[in-house]
């Protein structure tokens, strides 16, 4: 159990990293802070992606001048790499919905300048 | 009332995806890897590139890279969108 | 920013650039590709847009031409894709053509660049939307919340 | 032609990628250029939509690997699984098709002249195509992270559509709310897509399908799929973002909308009858889904009633019909397992539901272009303003009275038709829902002819004397969707016999699907 507990620790700590996204998005009110707490709702996907792929003593998959061993998974990585790439997409256009939205109201408080919460 | 629904929803979801966490079926490290191995073996014959991810982003899953490429562009185009200048009748 | 900034900002562009198309161009041989030379890239354009200012930076990076320059580098890439209808979409069918066709030897090898088939253009396709359209993206943030009108 | 459908669930995809990437470079040359492109290749996409359709329908499974050296490769040599991105297009995958091709032309006609005058043209229709192609990558693909990023697609573009309008704040915070709730929904998709990766080391849905054991992860990722995508849909616990961004869309967006949360519960139904199928616990898992329906009803239902916006009035009675739909699948699912009842009423709740998805997508598509009509000519959406429009705009109200009495399951039209058979067979199940189906419908038509009295009957008001009718594409764009939901109301039975039913054996025959996967080792 304890073997599994330590050996598990990186599954459990992309876990923690969107708990603490989860805690951003349902509790905090201001604008930017959602923005973040998406961000890193995002990268503790990533970070869970990437080590499903690690093999024990692996090397990266590419063959120019590869060292002798097993290499890590190639699609997680290729997921993770797409996922970093919407993350960018989407925090870039959520920012500018705030930049409009300040303009607007001149507030970044969600209860200001939302009609409904949620 | 609200709060406390919150914080209930936040701490079963954590509870369940730590136990999940813990009890992962193939522990770290050691990972099932039967599409994955296939992929390792033939990427440079197939694609011929040495860089087996990049064999994966653009040709196993190129579909998705232009999926990706095509979020980027529709993020862009609306950046562009809602910060264009004013609003201006377009004559047409 | 003051003189000092600008002046060794507009040295480093030019590091800035050789390496992004160096990561771009050797996307199938070392780690790296479009998105991340574009990104590169891009990060220069940021570095350009901080050190002058976004009215300055507008003069010769103009959105119009930016958009531009996406498109196509979605275009080439979307038509790359089409090429390959022939036998399926998104077939490789470089591969052991006269460009970009060499097959690199199975195993360990010490890398080629006039391999990968599809990829290294697809790469550079990629590499020109994301440049473009990252600067694109950061340009018009600074240039609204600068105040400055920004054209159509 | 042969090629042309072997080729044409890609170019369906494709082709409004292609043209989307085109358009800022076509727009910068000339507008009317611009504006017959982009109606010229949806026409395209639909006819080649429909021409699949019928070789799906008569011919099985189409099966599209792309990159592979023939389309039919699912599974290369030396292996035993697929590691390409497979397009499986099958019954209900080209239902789905169906309504996003009818319903795309109809939003870039109405489009037209709605956006007439506007600034910003040339991104908002490529953004609009980005969007008819994420929607319909979203129905055609097999696997599931290729689900995900043709989700991200369709959310970005469909935010940034929201926020079109920049001189309203509304808009702003409506396109702000939309893409926070799809990144957190998709991103938890996407966690628990790696959670199935983990323990398969399969992307494809097909190959998931056979392989799948029903462990613990999968449980945990059963439920994080099902809450995300019902949030995507627009089911009660997270509905409160869905009256706020379909109420401050321009209105052609908002019928892209409801086909983009059409595609999530396509989605859904995929996740749950093909990906688990009967490996599920199904009885408890189609009662929480009866349950998510029905709340949706009630909540849905009396939101409305106190609604004095038109457009949100709509968008409420969007999230009641999307617990019709929900109530219909849960039923299906609850004796997915049990031979017999799938028989008796099984198949025809699934069917209901799967039929009411089209209806939806037409009648409230009807309804939200007539309140964008209103809108254009005077204005203002507040209910309490309008008033003695039907005299002036005459087609108008015509077309909101029959879309009002469609949506609330009056005969003769095509709401009637789906809602009966999901009556029917729900009472076979459990009589308790239907009674309460039929309640709700009641109190559907009462919120209906509330609105329709206050805004066109009565004696025309001073202040919009000298309204005229909206511009002609836009009656075209409200003539389409009217004709078609006639004709659905007259012919259900034909209807039924040429979508519904392959659509339904398409969701209940789970072996067909993964056998189009797996079966074919060459």
């Amino acid at each position: 159990m304890t073997e599994t507990l330590i050996g598990n620790f990186p599954f459990v700590a992309a876990v923690v990293l969107m708990g603490i996204a989860l805690y951003i998005l349902i509790f905090r009110r201001n604008l930017i802070k959602i923005v973040m707490g998406i961000t890193i709702l995002s990268s503790s996907v990533n970070l869970f992606l990437v080590t499903l792929g690690y093999r024990a003593g692996g090397i990266a998959p590419i063959y120019t001048d590869a060292p002798e061993g097993p290499m890590v998974l190639p699609v997680v990585q290729a997921l993770t790499l797409t996922n970093i790439v919407i993350a960018v997409a989407t925090s870039a256009l959520i920012l500018s919905l705030v930049i409009r939205i300040y303009r607007h109201t001149g507030s970044l408080d969600s209860k200001k300048s939302r009609r409904m919460k949620g | 009332m609200r709060q406390f629904f919150a914080w209930l929803f936040l701490i079963v979801l954590m509870v369940f995806l730590v136990i999940g966490g813990f009890e992962m079926v193939h522990p770290f490290g050691e990972p099932p890897s039967t599409m994955d191995q296939y992929i390792i073996d033939n990427a440079q014959e197939e694609a011929g590139s040495n860089n087996v991810v990049g064999a994966v982003v653009f040709d196993y899953r190129g579909f998705d890279t232009l999926g990706e490429a095509t979020v980027l562009f529709a993020a862009v185009m609306g950046v562009l969108l809602v910060l264009r200048a004013s609003e201006k009748k377009e004559e047409t | 920013m003051s003189k000092i900034v600008r002046t060794v900002a507009n040295q480093l562009m030019a590091f800035v650039l050789v390496f992004g198309l160096y990561v771009i161009m050797h996307g199938h041989v070392t780690p790296g590709g479009g998105f991340q030379g574009g990104a590169i890239i891009a990060s220069g354009v940021v570095m350009l847009i901080v050190a002058f200012g976004s009215g300055q930076i507008k003069k010769f990076l103009r959105e119009r031409r930016l958009s531009l320059v996406e498109s196509s580098g979605a275009l080439l890439f979307i038509l790359i894709a089409f090429a390959g209808i022939g036998t399926v979409f998104f077939y490789n069918f470089l591969v052991g053509s006269r460009i970009f066709g060499g097959i690199p030897p199975t195993g360990s090898n010490p890398g080629d660049v006039w391999t990968g088939g599809v990829i290294p253009v697809m790469n550079l396709a990629v590499g020109l939307k994301v440049t473009a359209g990252l600067s694109a993206a950061v340009l018009a943030l600074a240039l609204f919340s600068s105040g400055e009108e920004m054209e159509e | 032609m042969a090629t042309l459908i072997g080729h044409s669930s890609i170019l369906i995809i494709a082709v409004p990628l292609l043209i989307a990437f085109l358009t800022p470079l076509i727009g910068m040359a000339s507008k009317k250029a611009r504006n017959a492109v982009v109606i010229v290749s949806l026409a395209f996409v639909a006819f080649l939509v429909f021409a699949l359709a019928r070789d799906v329908i008569l011919n099985g499974i189409h099966i599209y690997t792309l990159g592979a050296t023939f389309p039919g490769l699912t599974i290369p040599e030396g292996t035993m699984v697929p590691v390409r991105i497979i397009l499986e297009v099958d019954g209900v995958s080209v239902f789905m098709g169906i309504i996003v091709a009818i319903v795309s032309l109809v939003a870039v006609i109405y489009s037209l002249s709605a956006m007439k005058g506007e600034t910003g043209q040339n991104r908002f229709y490529t953004l609009l195509l980005l969007m008819v192609g994420g929607t319909f990558g979203m129905v055609f693909t097999g696997d599931l992270f290729n689900l995900f990023v043709f989700l991200e697609i369709t959310s970005i573009s469909g935010a940034a559509l929201i926020a079109f309008r920049t001189r309203f704040a509304d808009s702003q915070e409506g396109g702000f709310k939309y893409i926070v709730v799809s990144a957190i929904a998709s991103l938890m998709i996407l966690f628990a897509i790696g959670l199935l990766y983990a323990q398969y080391n399969l992307l494809n849905i097909g190959a998931l399908a056979a392989a799948i054991q029903y462990t613990m992860l999968d449980r945990i990722a059963l439920v994080i799929l099902i809450s995300a995508f019902v949030m995507k849909l627009g089911g009660v616990p997270m509905h409160m973002w869905l009256s706020d961004t379909y109420s401050v869309a321009p209105v052609s967006i908002t019928v892209l909308l409801i086909a983009a949360s059409q595609a999530s519960m396509y989605a859904l139904m995929r996740i749950c009858f093909t990906l688990y199928g009967v490996t599920l616990d199904l009885a408890v898992v189609g009662w929480i889904i009866i349950a998510i329906g029905i709340l949706s009803m009630f909540i849905g239902v009396t939101m409305a009633v106190r609604q004095t916006d038109i457009t949100r009035l709509i968008a409420y009675n969007c999230v009641c019909e999307a617990g019709f739909m929900l109530v219909g699948l849960g039923v299906g699912l609850a004796v997915l397992g049990d031979v017999t009842a799938l028989r008796t009423y099984g198949t025809a709740a699934i069917s209901g539901a799967i039929f009411h998805v089209i209806n939806h997508a037409l009648f409230e598509g009807l309804l939200f272009l007539v309140a964008g009509a209103i809108f254009y000519r005077i204005g203002t959406r507040d209910l309490n303003q309008m008033g003695g429009l039907g005299h002036t705009m005459k087609f108008t109200a015509m077309f909101f009275l029959l879309g009002a009495l469609a949506s609330s399951g009056i005969p003769p039209f095509n709401g009637f038709a789906s809602k009966i058979l999901i009556y029917e067979s729900v009472y076979q199940f459990n009589p308790i829902l239907t009674i309460i189906g039929i309640f709700v419908s009641i109190i559907t038509l009462a919120v209906f002819v509330k609105a329709f009295f206050s805004a066109f009957t009565g004696a025309s008001l001073p202040k919009y004397e000298d309204i005229k009718e909206v511009p002609k594409s836009m009656i075209a764009a409200m003539t389409i969707l009217a004709v078609i939901i006639i004709i659905f109301g007259l012919f259900p039975g034909l209807v039924v016999d040429w979508i519904v039913r392959p659509a339904t054996d398409a969701l209940v025959g789970q072996t067909s699907y993964i056998n189009a996967i797996v079966g074919v080792i060459p």
